[in-house]
């Protein structure tokens, strides 16, 4: 009796913060799979009629409280298979409302060597998630002594993703990568949509992007022209999309897994294609 | 299904209507941190005030939590307090556990998963930890409220930070200027001497105590160095 | 507040303004001279009664030099009654028009919010007058000597002044009559006491 | 919904507009035209408020020629963009703003192709390329890749035909038909892509 | 931003329908005499209907009073202009910037969206990036830099201040007013 | 010849209001108007009154303007602080300067304050409070100095010591504490300086420098910045860059000499 008295009044040990889970809780230190005691992962809530809509009005950029803490937004990524493998390439772009907050944030997740996650919508969510995805990702290859599929991890994120809908994730992420099957792409974002295809773009500066990469893809394009194809597409969105710039970032997946191609500031991509205008 | 239990919508909080309780208030005051190659300044002003009343003259929001890193706070004090509060908490827990000192990226890391942690109920609270890595050069880490951060060679918060930026970006980033070299995301670190950095920092708050009402009275200065961290505390203006 | 006695009336008024919790004017003077033995309290909107005052205070003067001469209280007061009610949607004046005049002599006319006009033997108005109705009327006997009505109003707008945090500071009377008008002044450290806890 | 798209070539405007007139959700007719010829080297086209589009660029359309006959000369391209966003301007504070996005273009004896840009709030500026509504979206950038200065009609119409391609392949609305005109020294034309 | 004897005033190029970009090279900076410039922030189509204005009544002034506008006395038309629509405002900030055609005295201010003008002896700013225009500008200027060295000066702030703001940028023009004459330079700026 | 001046035609157009109404309805968010925090007061002594002011104007939480005039010209022997909207205070002050001037000229006698502060309480009125401006009226006149504060919805108090905008509580407190009547004019100066300190000191709203105005019987004393306590510290480094730092595309010169005309349509056949 007195234990539920105390309960009532003491925070639940394990929201005490992520960290303080590193003490050994109470279902035993060593026994069972010692990966379970960071689990239990438990958000605090407001204590309010309705925390969704507490969660709008303080973090929206459009509700009509002075939103105290603006999350960063705004961006284009963009990923495609193609004969050779798969090509992923990002701005580097984070704006607080029409403050660009950062110019070199790393858009593309390194989630284990044969997976990458790009990142568009909230950079916390997406670093978060995705991160969370890895440690997964390694537990299942602990636990089956064999690399996770495309299609599973991606399928992991969506679930984790669509346990917390309608609470207010903002994130639009391709989860690519190379397995059994060879390459493979997927489109994952908060309201638990998950899509198989050949070619994405995400973010504020995705239609930019789509008209460039529309006009310019083809199946049979060689590794450097399809580098060239992703590069040039998010340099126009960056161009037109006021919420997207920075530099851009291309990675090439093939067989071997992924690897890192290039980072060009979007500024000297400019200057270069106008150059390239002008002279012929 | 072990993350929520239940669906958010159902759970059991108060159905009292709340009145136009704001948990949050902004206290106003202005961080800045640089990394050098082997040292990391954090400065940030002591002004607290609400509204367009002046609180306190002298209310630190830049803490040491070890030899090698400095956490400076800015936005809803009791929020920036509690993260405090939590780091040290947890970085005690690590030494007990671990027998080492927490390196400044690890409780970089660490900070952001406890923030995110609170993605449902941010803290209204912009961290800035500054401190050496592990081979000793500057670090400088960079918050939004719920834990995406990144690296950089300096940054400023707070809420002059849309005037000091700019100059930090020109002055230590050397940006836009020609013949100049651009300090890349490879090697984060601002090439400047600490004196000359110093005198970056001070003409930085002046020109913020200048334009900005919440920014003033003392500015309080944090330098890790290997040989520790030094505090020193100048005076603004105090109108 | 304004009450008639035997020969005249006497009028009298607390001495705060405020503005939200600031008090902006802690010795102001509500009574507003409208005629030589005309006057009138203010409460409600500063802005609007001292605009509602000076424009009847412009026609009170036409009056007199029209018909060479002093307008009657009567008049004075339907002349408020006449601004307050037509423009009681923009408006936030609540008004006490005191006076003495050689037909009807003493005459206290009380104006509310809504721009009614009653003639009363006594009239109180403002936010502290709702705690001392019951004190007015407990105390209020008609034909009162000069010296027991200025007692009785300096009474009820101190009582009010304790309860009522937006009245305060000093207690301003005038005592209007055939003789004219005489001001009284009753400064915040000398008002009349009474039991507070 | 609707879509307008403009580019100066090396000796021509060309014009592109959507042909559909929606209600709601139905189209109520295949062909309209959503251009009006202003003078006989000058096209203005309109998306936006069905009522605003047609009585504004009418009430040009008057003026202007009424300009040209009383003044025997035809008012230039440049003349007619400024007269174009006066009028614009001046509406927004008589009436509610006229919803209006125009594209204006002409050609002019002494200084050659001109496309002007005016959005529903009066905003002018010169253009080698613009675009209206959603189609913006998708154009721009491609606009901004392909496009060269001194074009030739050729190599313009093949920039066009991407541009539509990329339209029918991302754009959520079905616009099936696009009229395309030129204006050029000798006047105004459709032509096929 | 006030040099030695000489004046500059400099702005971004973009014009925007909110995220998309739509032009890039769209001053708002219009010569109004030959020492006098008025730079004109905010809503692109009153920032053309207040050109036509303030170029119609210079003009219309010069004809009339046979001398040119001083700008103090510019200043004034352009506040009573604004002031004018106190309770329907032109949304725009605007800045004017010259010498005085007597004196050649160096004159800067800005006003508000209703005419409050701003008498400044250094600098003023005004547009959507106008925090960023103040941390640089307090930061950079000194007195009496000469034209080559306030050239450089304003292009930083205006330049470092763009970066810093999603919706200004996409090119800068910067003039610098010596009594002899007017130099104008497209920078080379961040097209993102 | 009627003294009388017509009020009722004041400038302002209504024009934009409804288009302005569309155009934030779809989110173009209108510039905010410059507002002083401000800390402004006055104060009678022996021989005449003195008014103070500090001299920030500020736009939201940046201070736009650190050394601007809040005390306006009325009459030569009138003189009014501001607070409130910097524009509103500006040309209110402006205009009923201007209708003195007229009504001293058809009267020939010197202007009073209650004149002014009459005019300013029905202008005031008339526009219910949307005009923000509050003012404190201090001037001698023939019958001996006065001092008015008129509020933005028209009400006006006359008092002998008086402190308006956000740092008027900080500057009440100093006055309340040591005002006497009667005071000899330097006390009454400092007294006003330490008033306006106060506000600059302790509201976020005032800041920069005081000014002060005495005006006693046929003199006027406007002591701009009287007082400059929040001097800038000397910088560290100058921050003058290297000629040719900045990336130049194009350049143009243009000497002074030839007027150069608009470009006019080319009626030319």
């Amino acid at each position: 009796m007195i234990s539920d008295i105390v309960a009532q009044y003491t925070t639940p040990e394990a929201s005490l913060g992520f960290g303080s889970e590193a003490l050994p809780s109470q279902r035993g230190f060593l026994s069972g799979d010692v990966a379970h005691q960071f689990n239990s992962l438990a958000f605090d809530l407001p204590r309010t009629q309705d925390p969704v809509d507490f969660l709008h009005t303080y973090t929206d950029v459009k509700s009509a409280e002075d939103n105290l803490i603006k999350l960063a937004h705004g961006t284009t990524t963009l990923a495609f298979k193609y004969a050779s493998g798969v090509v992923v390439a990002t701005d580097s772009r984070a704006t607080q409302g029409s403050v660009i907050s950062s110019q070199s944030v790393k858009k593309v997740i390194e989630i284990n060597p044969y997976l990458l996650g790009t990142m568009a919508g909230g950079a916390a969510d997406c670093a978060f998630w995705e991160r969370e995805l890895g440690r997964r990702c390694r537990l299942y290859e602990l636990r089956n002594k064999e690399r996770i599929s495309v299609a599973a991890a991606s399928k992991l994120l969506a679930n984790m993703v669509y346990s917390y809908k309608g609470m207010g994730l903002s994130m639009g992420t391709m989860i690519s990568g190379w397995d059994k099957t060879g390459p493979n792409l997927f489109y994952v974002d908060n309201d638990g949509l998950r899509l198989k295809g050949d070619l994405f773009s995400v973010g504020s500066g995705a239609t930019y992007a789509y008209g460039v990469l529309d006009s310019g893809y083809n199946h049979e394009l060689s590794k450097a022209d399809a580098i060239e194809l992703g590069k040039r597409s998010i340099y126009h969105a960056t161009h037109r999309d006021a919420y997207s710039g920075g530099s851009v970032r291309v990675f090439h997946i093939n067989e071997s897994g992924w690897e890192f191609i290039s980072l060009t500031d979007v500024d000297d991509l400019h200057w270069e294609y106008t150059d390239q205008a002008r002279a012929p | 299904m072990d993350m929520l239990a239940t669906n958010p919508a159902v759970h059991p909080t108060s159905t009292a209507k709340q009145a136009a309780f704001s948990p949050y208030a902004d206290h106003g005051g202005t961080n800045l941190a640089i990394a050098g190659a082997d040292y990391c300044i954090l400065a940030s002003d002591t002004r607290q005030s609400s509204g367009y009343n002046i609180n306190t003259r002298f209310a630190p929001k830049t803490f040491k939590l070890s030899d090698k890193s400095v956490l400076a706070t800015a936005g809803c004090q009791p929020d920036c307090n509690m993260v405090v509060t939590r780091v040290k908490h947890s970085m005690k827990g690590y030494k007990y556990t671990h027998n080492k000192e927490m390196s400044t990226p690890a409780i970089a890391q660490m900070l952001s998963i406890m923030l995110y942690q609170k993605r449902f109920f941010p803290y209204y609270d912009f961290n800035i930890l500054g401190g050496l890595d592990e081979e000793g050069k500057g670090c400088v880490f960079c918050y939004d409220a719920v834990g995406s951060y990144e690296r950089v060679p300096c940054n400023a918060y707070g809420s002059a930070s849309a005037l000091i930026q700019p100059f930090l970006d020109n002055q230590v980033r050397n940006k836009n200027q020609q013949g100049k070299e651009k300090v890349t995301e490879f090697d984060p670190v601002a090439r400047l001497s600490i004196d000359e950095a110093m005198r970056i920092v001070k003409d930085a708050f002046t020109s913020a105590t200048e334009r900005d009402i919440y920014t003033g009275d003392f500015l309080q200065i944090f330098i890790v160095t290997s040989a520790g961290v030094e505090e020193q505390l100048h005076p603004l203006k105090r109108d | 507040m304004a009450v008639e006695y035997d020969g005249g009336v006497i009028i009298g008024a607390d001495s705060r303004t405020t503005t939200g919790s600031y008090i902006a004017n802690r010795v102001t003077d509500k009574l507003t001279k409208i005629h030589d033995r005309i006057y009138c309290c203010r409460s409600g909107s500063a802005a609007d009664t001292q605009a509602v005052a000076d424009i009847v205070h412009y026609y009170v003067q036409m009056y007199s030099v029209q018909h060479a001469e002093a307008p009657t209280t009567k008049v004075a007061a339907t002349l408020f009654r006449e601004l307050c009610y037509n423009n009681r949607d923009n408006l936030m004046a609540g008004v006490i028009v005191a006076g003495w005049d050689k037909r009807d002599g003493p005459s206290v006319y009380s104006i509310p919010l809504g721009g009614s006009l009653h003639k009363q033997a006594y009239a109180i108005g403002g936010s502290g007058s709702s705690y001392i109705y019951g004190y007015c009327d407990a105390n209020y006997r008609p034909n009162m000597t000069q010296d027991e009505a200025i007692k009785f109003v300096k009474n009820s707008v101190s009582l009010a002044m304790s309860r009522d945090g937006s009245s305060g500071g000093t207690i301003r009377l005038a005592i209007i009559n055939e003789q004219g008008v005489e001001r009284i002044f009753v400064p915040g450290d000398q008002l009349p006491t009474f039991y507070e806890g | 919904m609707e879509c307008l798209l403009g580019l100066v070539g090396k000796d021509f405007v060309i014009t592109v507009t959507d042909t559909s007139a929606i209600r709601s959700i139905t189209v109520l007719k295949h062909n309209e035209d959503k251009t009006r010829v202003l003078s006989p080297h000058t096209l203005i086209s309109f998306s936006g408020e069905a009522g605003d589009t047609i009585n504004f660029s009418e009430y040009l359309q008057k003026n202007i020629q009424l300009y040209g006959i009383r003044n025997n000369i035809e008012l230039t391209p440049a003349a007619a963009a400024h007269f174009v966003r006066r009028e614009l301007a001046e509406a927004l504070r008589s009436r509610n703003a006229y919803q209006a996005n125009l594209l204006l273009s002409g050609y002019d004896k002494k200084k050659g192709p001109s496309l002007y840009w005016i959005d529903h709030l009066a905003a002018l500026v010169q253009r080698p390329f613009a675009a209206h509504g959603y189609c913006g979206y998708y154009c721009t950038s491609m606009f901004d890749r392909y496009y060269r200065p001194n074009m030739d009609l050729e190599e313009a119409k093949d920039l066009i035909r991407k541009c539509l391609q990329e339209l029918h392949h991302r754009f959520i609305i079905n616009l099936p038909r696009f009229s395309v005109k030129v204006v050029d020294k000798d006047g105004i034309r459709e032509i096929e892509l | 931003m006030v040099g030695k004897n000489c004046v500059a005033i400099a702005s971004d190029t973009r014009l925007g329908a909110q995220a998309m970009t739509v032009d890039m090279n769209f001053p708002k900076i219009f010569p109004m005499t030959d020492h006098t410039m008025i730079g004109l922030a905010g809503l692109a189509t009153d920032v053309l209907t207040l050109r036509d204005q303030f170029k119609y009544k210079v003009k219309m002034y010069h004809l009339k009073e046979d001398r040119v506008m001083a700008p103090r006395t510019l200043a004034h038309v352009v506040s009573s202009t604004l002031y004018e629509k106190r309770f329907g405002p032109y949304f725009v900030e605007p800045i004017v910037a010259g010498l005085d055609p007597r004196t050649h005295e160096p004159f800067i201010c800005c006003t508000d969206t209703i005419g409050c003008i701003d008498f400044a002896k250094d600098f003023v700013v005004v547009g959507n990036a106008t925090e960023n225009l103040y941390g640089m500008c307090e930061g950079l200027w000194e007195p009496n830099l000469e034209p080559e060295d306030l050239f450089e000066t304003i292009s930083q702030a205006l330049l470092n201040a763009v970066d810093r703001n999603a919706l200004a940028g996409w090119g800068a023009v910067v003039h610098v007013i010596t009594p002899e004459r007017v130099i104008t330079r497209n920078l080379k700026a961040r097209c993102d | 010849m009627s003294a009388r001046i017509d009020q009722t035609a004041t400038g302002f157009d209504f024009g934009l209001a409804k288009r302005n109404a569309s155009l934030e309805a779809s989110g173009v968010k209108a510039p905010n108007a410059t507002k002083t925090g401000t800390t402004i007061v006055g104060l009678i002594f022996k021989d005449g009154l003195v008014l103070g002011a500090d001299t920030r104007a500020t736009a939201g939480s940046i201070v736009a303007d650190k050394n601007c005039e809040k005390i306006h010209y009325i009459a030569p022997n009138m003189y009014c602080c501001g607070a409130g909207t910097a524009a509103d205070t500006e040309y209110t002050t402006n205009m009923i300067s201007s209708q003195m001037a007229l009504h001293n000229m058809s009267t020939g006698r010197e202007s009073r304050v209650v004149t002014a502060m009459t005019l300013l309480k029905q202008y005031l009125f008339r526009y219910q409070g949307h005009i923000s401006a509050a003012l404190v009226l201090g001037g001698y006149d023939v019958t001996g100095p006065h001092l008015y504060t008129i509020y933005p919805h028209g009400s006006t108090d006359k008092l002998p010591y008086v402190t308006m905008g956000s740092g008027s509580l900080a500057a009440m407190s100093v006055f309340e504490s040591r005002w006497r009547p009667d005071m000899e004019r330097q006390e009454a100066i400092d007294m006003v300086k330490d008033a306006i300190e106060a506000g600059i000191f302790n509201d976020l709203g005032s800041g920069s420098n005081v000014d002060v105005c005495v005006i006693e019987k046929g003199k006027v004393d406007y002591l701009r910045n009287y007082a400059k306590p929040n001097e800038r510290v000397q910088k560290e480094q100058s921050y003058k860059f290297a000629r040719g730092t900045t990336a130049v595309i194009k350049t143009s010169i243009r000497d002074l000499v030839t007027v150069t005309e608009d470009t006019a349509m080319d009626i030319t056949a």
